[in-house]
Order: structure tokens, then C-alpha cells, then sequence
């Protein structure tokens, strides 16, 4: 089980995507972003951190790199993507996911251990949670807000495609509290807060971010 | 040289952090007449020689595939920027009476 | 000087008047500098010269005392250090082939400027030092020290600066797993804006900062030049702020840490691969620095043509190009063989990269403008032979009164109202809850933070294999350095070593950053003067070195210095991060401990500055024994695994440290003082308030676990008192304070965010 | 009701990192003849009724003081935003034609 972690000049959280990867039982492949080539993996996480500075805005260049045209085509094709953070952001860029993000409502930057609800298990990153299941991910942005139209967030909600919500205090201003949306088919997600730094005992607040891994392989195995 | 400008806003039905909080500042500075605040990008494009019109057709073009966002932002105005227009000539100091259409 | 100002001309045109003194040059500095040369300075030589030889680059005035830190041995407890004092930062031994390097520096001036910017590249520079002795940073720190917490001036300068300390770490990926926050009045127009960072390498990838190999290239690499501080050294750095002075504003930096971290990438790289002979950061005084640094660290000299510069802005001249202070630049020394490589490298990470020169055998440092020769000098002349002052200083004749005037004047609390008193300090500006700050900073970046805010040390994992790791802490309290500066120094020392001996490592060495008034006036410099011997003292009684810092002037408006504030971090060695504790009572029915004896000392502390405006008397007795027995036993009993949770004792007290401990988890504790009261012969107000040192809060798993940590105890000579349990959601000290835990909570909660959100 | 826009541009000597990742993005879109790009902020103001010279001095004085990093920043321009000028009138989809001074 072969899993992709692109490296963007900017990317931060590259090297903790494929340690949690490792440790969950797959083997992380690292692609680079002037590569067009995705080298044969079954699935490709797109990290955090803040490709390009983050300048014009979050994910808005990165979204033009040369491997991103193969994620893009990949994922048309049933290929598992999941973006964390920075790479939520570029997947709506790259209109793999419906919405867009702007700056938090607060305007500062956020790191907390947040809680959030699970409310899609049908998408390849979270069939190993339990329906409405409560778990805690680290959660870190500038711009994470996440905003769309209300036709797009009502078909979002109608159609079961908002994975994650945000419980207790809205930490960005996200219309519905939605910390993580997933594409038509299920197999692209994107998620806000970081689930490769909750792998690991005693390097962050739990070890629930293991299930995202875990689940795209079990998917992939038996497939 | 010439120059460029491209204007973009937030789409009105998008909520505007760093515009609500300008709003939220300007009375408490005295500012007591402004109903309402947006803050948007401006960018100015420079290309050698004078600008053509195939220089805005593509700063157009640049402005709708990557400068803005269509599904939160408008690009709102893309226009040479002429002579008379005081671009890096600032207003500075008390008077501000050189500033743009007083 | 309309035409170029060559060497040539400058032989020729003896008479010619110069601005050495808008530059900041004395009579008698110029005058050196015609001696040195045998002729007049061109416009280039002298902008080196005066941008080399200002306060900032050249520590004239602290030159003679920082020597001291000589006289400590080269040695930390695991070992001999591998870099120290001169190299861009210290570097040491922690064992398996790994080393770590790690220093503080001071961005106050041009914090106070422009916020943002200003800490935003503070962080900037500490990095890039950091990089330029072959290592990966991972992770930063910050103290920050301001003016009131209601000034209006504060609420400009404390958003910006933690906003800009966030926007560029976090966008360099680097945790933030720790720092300071105090607020007094004394810091009002004189913010601190400190920053220190953390790397690691392996033994052989240790780089120093030289050009030698008689043609090798010198190759500048990273962002463009731009007209960005120019003078900004000497001008922001070592000028007295006038009063209302934003009208001489000085040109500002604007940081780009996407930039630096593409840098960092591409210098990791480049160090693997072996093409880097010599590397250099630019910083402060930008090319002027990095070439004759790294010339007269060499053997030889160096040759550069200084239009290959890649400029921002064209019509920048020769002088400002050397003067420049831009952002985001590496300067190395390659072999001609492995230029190609190098290059291979920059490309593939977008990094421009200029071959500017080479290494010569001429024994000089020679620039070029369009194949004019405009610098023609001794390196060492420029980097290391800058002016060296003996100023003055004396106590200061305020000091008696002050030391006269103690907290036996302010009426003390009655043990009933102890819980309104906790409650209120537990407010208070300087105790209070940090998370509406150190909640802007990234602190899981990276995967490897063991211990970020609140903790009393930060704790990173260096070695993924074994868990090798380290533990650092910065700690000051400037009250007690006014009060006494030699023991304010060693307070702030054995803070910070208590610190990372609580959290489970044991501290290897020290860098500090000495941020002080101004060095003209002789109070000042006899408060630096005794801080550093308190230092030299201290660091010599624990057995650590210090392998590096930065030292600040100039921190003061009109006739009014800040306080003395030595900020001194610690750095130590755990074998497995998995073993460190952490402060926080984890679990009930465990026995609360209290090692160290309590003295009645209560001058200088949190209480008397934040319930009672006061300072004077002296501060807590230095007992460096103690500390170091103390971290013996810490060291012992987490390798023992015996401790659950340790919190160490300092601002606000016994008081404070419980109110601390039982928020982290919410687990309370019912505690009875009267087996310390009666030992230590004091009553139970002046134990929860008193700020005595080498003493810290421990929690143990059980009854066996307690006599293993009761055998430590005695075996090293600590104190040991058993004063209660944990368990509850209150917080209960008998016949003193009974509280709900969220009681506390809501009062250490909010101030923050209630001042600046 | 009225409206006056304040364009904010960091000063020309100062980096900016923004417009520089811009600059570097355009030519891997094909667009080659941008030879720089800086970018920066517009302020859309809204006041009640129509703009008075008094709001425009209090625009300009706002923008000196709290729009603008007088540190880093020239305000280039306070104008009011008159009916001609297409904002929130966005230049949508292919045509582009509705742009400003094309
Ligand atoms: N400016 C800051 N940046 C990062 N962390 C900070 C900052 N200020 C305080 N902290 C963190 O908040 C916690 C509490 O700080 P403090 O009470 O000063 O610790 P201590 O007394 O143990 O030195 C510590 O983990 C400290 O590192
Ligand atoms: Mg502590």
C-alpha cells in the first residue's frame, strides 16, 4: 500500500504525513511538486503547511504545480486524496471540493486540540470511525475558514458530504461548523485540522488521526 | 514601463473579516460616518514598453485564473494605470488634498 | 561624492570631508580606520567600517566583561563543546553522535518600530544563525517583556509582535515550545522582543563559519538585495530613542519566511550533499558582515565584485549594498569543482544563487564595483579588531534606599483571605493564563514536541529511533536583577536550570541575551557588570558553560534604563522524551510533595509588584547547591520513573504552583502545610507567597514510589515534605483557601484576551 | 448611499513577498510579460447618502492612520467611487470585455 505525500516549497507537516503513513502500516512515497508523476501510489495525502507562503491566497499557486494535474486526474479516477489543512485548501482550488477558505473570523492564527464530530464514515479516510463519533485533532491555520454558497452547502449537507464538524466553540468561523467536506464519490477529503500530528503517544493529544491512515489502507487492501 | 491595475473584492455575500474589523475600529478612532468596511487586493501589474490591449486582454485573463477566487471573490476592475492617477505618489502628511477625486 | 569613491581616489583626495559621524563613528574611531588603512576610507570602506565597529557588531562596550565567559572551561557535563563563544552559536555534545547548538538574540528596537516586522525577523535571524552551523533548526522560543498591560502603546506593540513571531515560525514550520510574557512599566517605551532557536546535527555535519581553500567560490544565496535597514545597525540598534521620535524613522525589513523556509530546505540539502565549505547567515550589517567575517575567520583573503549582487532595486549603490540588512540570505564558501552541484541544488529549490568572488591568499578583503576596487582592507581589521571600551561604572547611589525599602513595610494577607489573594494573582498581568498567545504559535510542527506551553520547560525529541531529546527554558525576572544585579543574574540562571531539571533532563548549558540600558551611563554599566559576573559565578558553581548570546544597549527612554534583564536560557539532555514529566497533578489519590526549605522571602516577588505596586529589599537567597542537588534528584527519579507530575517553584510561589497544578488537568488536591511550616519555622501565608528558590512541586505514583523519591531526597540533601493528596475538583489548603478548580480557572483565564482580543 | 475607495501600496523600496509569488506564478501560466507585480490593499468605505468633501478628508485622515503602515505603506489613492466604475459589477466569465479602461 503505496501512499503519496506531496512536498510543496512551503509545505511544513510533508514529514509528519509520511511518518504517520509509516507508522500506520503503509509506506509513504514522497512526490514533489515539479514532478508530473505520481510514481505508482495508491492514494495521495496533500500535507500542510503554507505552500508559496500562503501569499495571494492559501493553496491558490500550488494549485498550478505540475503534479497537481496528475492529482486532478487521478482523483477523477477513484484515486483516494486527502487534503490536510493547506491541502484542503488547495483541493478547492483546484475544485476537487466544492467552497473555499478565507482568513479565521478572528483574524489570528489557531493551534488547539479541537474536538470534533464524525459525520461521514463513507468516504475512504474515515470508514474506520463510528457514525457521530466524537475525537480530538490538533487544529492549526491562518485561513480556515470555510465558506460557500448556501445552494453548495445545503447539497454539502443533503447529499452526506460534510465528514467532520467542529464541537464547542467555532475556532475559524466555518459556516456550519464544517471542519471537513468529501467530493461525490467519497474518495477525496478534505479536513482543516491535522491528523498526522494525533499518531503517535505522547506527541499530541490522542491517537484518532490514526484512523484516517488506517482506513484508506484497509480500502486499498482489500480492493 | 507601463502598469496595471487589478481590483479584487470578496463577493458581498462573503463575510469579511478584516473589513469587519476596520468597521469595528473607525469610531473607536472618531471616525463616526462609515456605515460599513471591505477590504480587498489591489495588484499592479508592470510590463516593459507601454500597455496594449493584448497586455490587458491577458492581465484579464490572469485576474479571473489566478489573481481571484471565483467561488468568494469578483474581479471587480482591470485598467491601465495612467499618468494622472497618483499611484506611488503618495498622499502623505496634513495636507491629503493631492489625493485621487476630492 | 558624485563619482565612485575608489581606492584610487581616496589616495588621491586625502582632504575630502566624510560623514563618520552621521554614521556613528567617534573622532578617534575615524581615526583608526586612516591608521589602519594608511589613507582615508573610500564611502564603502567607511560604511563598513562604521556599520562593523557600532555597538550591535562590535560589543565595545560589553567586549571586556563578556571575555569572562572565557574563563568557564569549554566543558558540560557529557563532555567538551564542539563550537562555543565567537562561532555564530554555540554548539555541544549530547551524546549518539548527536549535537545541538542553540541562542537567544534581541529584535527590541526594531520591534518597538514596527511590530510585526520587527519580531517577524528577529525569528529570521535566530534561524539562520542557527543554519549557519550546519543544523536543521527545530524549534523556537520567545521572551518578551512589555509595558503595562492597559498602556494604549501596549496594546499596539504586544498583537504585533506575537503576531509576527507566529506568522513567520509557524510558516517556517517550527514549533514554538516556549518563552515569556511579563509585564512592567519599566519596558514601556522599550519593549524586549527576544528570540531563540534550536537545531540539531550530527557530529560531522558541523559547519563553521570560514572561507578558506585559497579559490574557492564565494557564493551568495537566497533572496535578492533591496534597500531594506540600511543603517539600520547602527541606528536601531545602538541609538537612544528620542523622545517622539517616530519622525526619524529608519528604514524597516520586511521578512519573507516562505523564503526562509525554501532556504532552509535548500541549505539542508546542500550540507548533505557535501558542497559547503564555509557558510555564513547575514544579518545585521548584511554583506559587510558575512564577507569580512568569514574572511577573517579564514586563513586568507577574499576577493568579490559586488554588482553580481542580485538587486531588488537598481539604483542602490555600492555603500548601500554593503550596508543592506535584506532578509532571507546565506553566504558560502564552495569548491570550484562543486559549484555545478551547488547550483543544481538552489535551482531545484527556485533558490538564486550568485557566485560573487573567491577565496585569495592576499591577506585582504578586496570589492570591486563595474572593475573598480572600492574596499581594499584587512579583514580581521573590519570583523574582529573593532574598538574596545572601558566605560565607567559605579553603584548606583539609589540602591541602599531601595534595597532598605523591603515588603516588611506592606501589610500581609490573613490566612483567610488567602483565596481572594490567590485569586487575584492568578489574574494578574504576569501569572495569568498565556493560551490567548502561545495559541497563535504552531507548537506540533515537526512531530516531535514532548513538552510546549505551559510546561516549565519546552521538550523536543531529537532522535526518532531512540528518543533521544532536549529540554529548553528562558527565564528572568528583571525586579530582581534592579534589586541586585549579580543576584539577579544567578536567579534568572537557576530558574531556568530548575526549569529544565523539573521537566526530566539534565542542563547541559547556557546562552543568554543581556538586555540593558545604556552603557554610557555608569549605573547601567555597573549593572552589567555584576550580572555578568553573576552569571560567570553561577554558570562556574552548577558546571555549565555558556556557549553563546547577544547582548542589548541602549533599552531606555530619556535618563530611565528597563531593569536589569540577563534573559538566560538553559538547555538540557533527556535519553528518551518519553520519560519527562510534566507539570499537573495527572491523577488522584497521589501524594503531594514539597522538595526544598522555604525562607521568608518575599521582595521582588509577584505579590508585593502585582497586588502592591511595590519593589524594594532583596531578592531570594542564591543557592546554587540546592539547585543542583535538586536536579540531581529530578534527574534521578525520572529515570526512575517515579514522579507523575513536578513543577518547579518561582513567580507567585508555593501559591501559584498549586493553582497551576491542579488547573492542567483539572484534578484537585487538599493540602497541609503544617509539616513544612513547622521545619522551615514560617507561617502558611509567607509559604504560599514566598519566592525562595531551588524548590519545586511533585506529585508520586504511591507509597513505594515515595520512598524511592524520599531515598533520592536524602541522599543528595533535599528537603522533602509530604503536604497533602491530590483528588477533588477543589483546591484546599487547610485552615487557609478552599476553591472549585473552575473557580481558579475563570480568573486566570480571560486577562489576556480581555486586553488584547 | 456613497462609497470612496482607499488603495494602499506597500512603499516601493519595501519587499514584498506577496507580489513576488505572483510574479513568479504568472510565467508557468503562460503569462510571460508581466516584469513585476506588487500587490495591495483597497478599502471600500461605505458612508450614508451621498460622499461629502468632509468624508473624504475623514477617508483620507482614516487611511493615513489606520488603513495604512505609514512604517511600510503609501496611501495612493482616496477617491470616491463613482457610477462608472464597475465595482461589485464584477467582470465575470470569458468575455471580459466589461472590464475598466479597456
Ligand atoms: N511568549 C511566549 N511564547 C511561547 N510560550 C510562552 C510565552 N510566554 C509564556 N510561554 C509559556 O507559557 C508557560 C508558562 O510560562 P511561565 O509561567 O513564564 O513559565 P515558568 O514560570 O515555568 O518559566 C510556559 O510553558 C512558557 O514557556
Ligand atoms: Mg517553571
Amino acid at each position: 500500500m503505496r501512499i503519496g505525500v506531496v512536498t510543496f516549497p512551503g509545505s511544513l507537516d510533508d514529514h509528519d504525513a509520511r511518518r504517520a503513513v509509516d507508522l500506520c502500516g503503509g509506506e509513504s512515497v514522497a512526490l514533489w511538486h515539479r514532478d508530473a508523476d505520481l510514481r505508482g501510489v495508491d492514494a495521495v495525502v496533500i500535507p500542510g503547511g503554507f505552500s508559496y507562503g500562503d501569499y495571494l491566497r492559501a493553496g491558490a499557486i500550488s494549485r498550478f504545480a505540475p503534479v497537481m494535474t496528475e492529482v486532478i486526474r487521478a482523483a477523477a479516477g477513484g484515486m483516494p486524496v486527502l487534503g490536510i489543512c493547506n491541502g484542503f485548501q488547495i483541493l478547492c482550488e483546484s475544485h476537487l471540493l466544492p467552497g473555499a477558505m478565507i482568513q479565521n473570523d478572528h483574524r489570528t492564527f489557531i493551534c488547539r486540540d479541537q474536538r470534533l464530530r464524525v459525520e461521514s464514515t463513507a468516504t475512504a479516510w474515515t470508514s474506520q470511525f463510528e457514525q457521530g463519533e466524537e475525537i480530538t485533532i490538533v487544529l492549526k491555520n491562518q485561513d480556515g475558514q470555510f465558506v460557500a454558497d448556501e445552494p453548495t452547502l445545503d447539497r454539502l449537507e443533503g447529499e452526506g458530504r460534510v465528514a467532520f464538524r467542529y464541537l464547542g466553540e467555532n475556532p475559524n468561523g466555518s459556516y456550519r461548523d464544517i471542519a471537513g467536506i468529501t467530493d461525490e464519490r467519497g474518495t477525496v477529503v478534505g479536513l482543516m485540522p491535522h491528523p498526522e500530528h494525533c499518531v503517535e503517544t505522547g506527541f499530541g493529544p490522542s491517537l484518532d488521526g490514526r484512523r484516517f491512515f488506517t482506513s484508506v489502507i484497509e480500502r486499498v487492501v482489500s480492493a | 514601463m507601463g502598469r496595471i491595475v487589478v481590483d479584487v473584492m470578496l463577493k458581498p455575500e462573503i463575510l469579511d473579516p478584516q473589513g469587519q474589523a476596520v468597521r469595528g475600529a473607525l469610531p473607536r478612532l472618531g471616525f463616526e460616518d462609515f456605515t460599513d468596511v471591505r477590504q480587498g487586493k489591489r495588484f499592479v501589474l508592470s510590463v516593459d514598453g507601454p500597455v496594449t490591449d493584448d497586455h490587458l486582454a491577458q492581465a484579464r485573463e490572469a485576474a479571473q485564473t489566478l489573481l481571484s477566487n471565483p467561488v468568494i471573490e469578483d474581479v471587480v476592475d482591470v485598467h491601465e494605470l495612467t499618468h494622472d492617477e497618483p499611484e506611488q505618489a503618495p498622499i502623505t502628511g496634513a495636507t491629503g488634498s493631492s489625493g485621487g477625486a476630492a | 561624492m558624485s563619482a565612485l569613491d575608489t581606492v584610487t581616489h581616496a589616495e588621491q583626495t586625502p582632504e575630502t570631508d566624510q560623514p563618520w559621524a552621521d554614521l556613528g563613528l567617534k573622532a578617534d574611531e575615524y581615526e583608526r580606520i586612516r591608521e589602519i588603512l594608511g589613507r582615508r576610507p573610500t564611502s564603502a570602506e567607511l560604511a563598513m567600517y562604521s556599520v562593523m565597529w557600532s555597538e550591535h557588531c562590535s560589543y565595545k562596550s560589553s567586549k571586556v566583561h563578556l571575555r569572562r565567559f572565557g574563563e568557564l572551561p569549554d566543558e558540560t557535563p557529557l563532555g567538551k563543546t564542539l563550537a562555543g563563544i565567537g562561532e555564530n552559536a554555540g554548539v555541544i555534545d549530547i551524546g549518539q553522535g548527536w549535537a545541538v547548538t542553540f541562542k537567544v538574540e534581541s529584535h527590541n528596537h526594531p520591534s518597538y518600530v514596527e511590530p510585526y516586522q520587527g519580531a517577524a525577523t528577529g525569528v529570521g535571524g535566530i534561524v539562520r544563525d542557527i543554519m549557519a552551523m550546519g543544523a536543521r533548526p527545530i524549534a523556537v522560543m520567545d521572551p518578551l517583556r512589555f509595558g503595562a498591560i492597559d498602556h494604549p502603546d501596549t496594546a499596539r506593540v504586544l498583537p504585533g509582535v506575537v503576531k509576527g513571531i507566529g506568522g513567520y515560525g509557524n510558516c517556517l514550520g517550527l514549533p514554538n515550545i516556549g518563552g515569556e510574557i511579563v509585564f512592567d512599566d519599566c519596558y514601556q517605551g522599550n519593549p524586549l522582543v527576544n528570540a531563540l532557536c534550536v537545531g540539531t546535527l550530527r557530529h560531522e555535519d558541523l559547519h563553521l563559519a570560514k572561507a578558506s581553500g585559497v579559490g574557492n567560490k564565494v557564493i551568495l544565496f537566497g533572496a535578492k538585495t533591496g534597500g531594506d535597514g540600511i543603517g539600520g545597525v547602527s541606528v536601531l540598534a545602538s541609538e537612544t530613542f528620542d523622545e517622539g521620535g517616530p519622525t526619524k524613522r529608519p528604514a524597516v525589513q520586511v521578512g519573507d519566511p516562505f523564503a526562509e523556509k525554501v532556504l532552509i530546505e535548500c541549505c539542508l540539502e546542500l550540507y548533505a550533499a557535501g558542497v559547503v565549505d564555509g557558510i555564513q547567515d547575514l544579518g545585521g550589517a548584511g554583506l559587510s558582515c558575512a564577507t569580512s567575517e568569514l574572511a577573517s575567520a579564514g586563513e586568507g583573503g577574499m576577493q568579490v565584485e559586488l554588482d553580481r549582487v542580485p538587486l531588488r532595486d537598481s539604483t542602490l549603490r555600492a555603500e548601500e549594498i554593503l550596508m543592506s540588512e535584506s532578509q532571507e540570505r546565506m553566504m558560502a564558501v564552495v569548491a570550484p569543482g562543486q559549484v555545478e552541484d551547488f547550483m543544481t541544488i538552489t535551482d531545484r529549490w527556485d533558490v538564486e544563487a550568485t557566485v560573487l568572488g573567491e577565496v585569495t591568499d592576499s591577506g585582504r578583503l578586496v570589492i570591486t564595483w563595474h572593475g573598480e576596487t572600492i574596499v581594499d582592507v584587512p579583514p580581521r581589521s573590519v570583523a574582529h579588531d573593532g574598538p574596545v571600551y572601558e566605560r565607567p561604572f559605579a553603584r548606583p547611589d539609589w540602591l541602599d534606599a531601595l534595597q532598605a525599602d523591603t515588603t516588611d513595610s506592606l501589610t500581609r494577607p490573613e490566612p483567610t483571605q488567602m483565596g481572594q489573594v490567590l485569586l487575584d494573582l492568578l489574574a494578574s498581568p504576569n501569572l495569568c493564563d498565556r493560551s490567548w498567545v502561545t495559541d497563535q504559535y504552531d507548537r506540533y510542527v515537526l512531530g516531535n514536541t514532548a513538552a510546549a506551553m505551559p510546561a516549565d520547560a519546552g521538550m523536543v525529541r531529537v532522535d526518532e529511533e531512540t528518543g533521544l531529546g532536549v529540554a529548553v527554558s528562558t527565564d528572568c525576572n528583571g525586579r530582581f536583577g534592579r534589586l541586585d544585579p549579580y543576584a539577579g543574574a544567578q536567579l534568572a540562571l537557576a530558574e531556568s536550570y530548575r526549569n529544565v531539571a523539573t521537566s526530566g533532563a539534565l542542563p547541559l548549558a547556557v546562552t543568554d541575551c543581556l538586555n540593558f540600558g545604556s552603557p554610557e551611563d555608569p549605573a547601567v554599566m555597573w549593572q552589567f557588570e555584576r550580572a555578568v559576573a553573576g552569571l560567570v559565578d553561577g554558570c562556574r558553581d552548577l558546571g555549565i558553560p555558556v556557549t553563546g548570546g547577544n547582548v542589548s544597549f541602549y533599552n531606555q527612554t530619556g535618563e530611565t534604563a528597563i531593569h536589569p534583564t540577563p534573559v538566560v536560557g538553559v538547555l538540557g539532555v533527556i535519553d528518551d522524551v518519553a520519560k519527562g514529566v510534566s507539570a499537573g497533578f495527572a491523577a488522584a489519590g497521589q501524594p503531594v510533595l514539597v522538595l526544598g526549605e522555604t525562607r521568608d522571602e518575599l521582595d521582588g516577588g509577584e505579590w508585593a509588584h502585582a497586588l502592591h505596586g511595590h519593589l524594594g529589599g532583596v531578592p531570594p537567597r542564591v543557592d546554587l547547591a540546592a539547585e543542583k542537588a535538586l536536579a540531581e534528584v529530578f534527574v534521578a527519579a525520572v529515570r526512575a520513573g517515579v514522579l507523575t507530575s513536578a513543577h518547579d517553584l518561582s513567580d507567585g510561589g508555593l501559591a501559584i504552583a498549586l493553582a497551576e497544578s491542579v488547573l492542567r488537568h483539572g484534578v484537585g488536591a487538599s493540602v497541609d502545610l503544617a509539616p513544612l511550616l513547622q521545619r522551615d519555622g514560617i507561617d502558611a501565608v509567607t509559604a504560599l507567597l514566598s519566592e525562595s528558590t531551588a524548590r519545586a512541586v511533585v506529585t508520586v505514583r504511591d507509597e513505594d514510589a515515595l520512598a524511592t523519591l524520599a531515598g533520592l531526597a536524602q541522599e543528595h540533601g533535599v528537603p522533602m515534605a509530604r503536604v497533602g493528596v491530590t483528588g477533588g475538583e477543589r483546591l484546599r489548603v487547610t485552615d487557609v483557601l478552599d476553591l472549585p478548580v473552575e473557580q481558579l480557572r475563570e480568573a486566570h483565564a480571560g486577562t489576556l484576551r480581555r486586553h488584547f482580543a
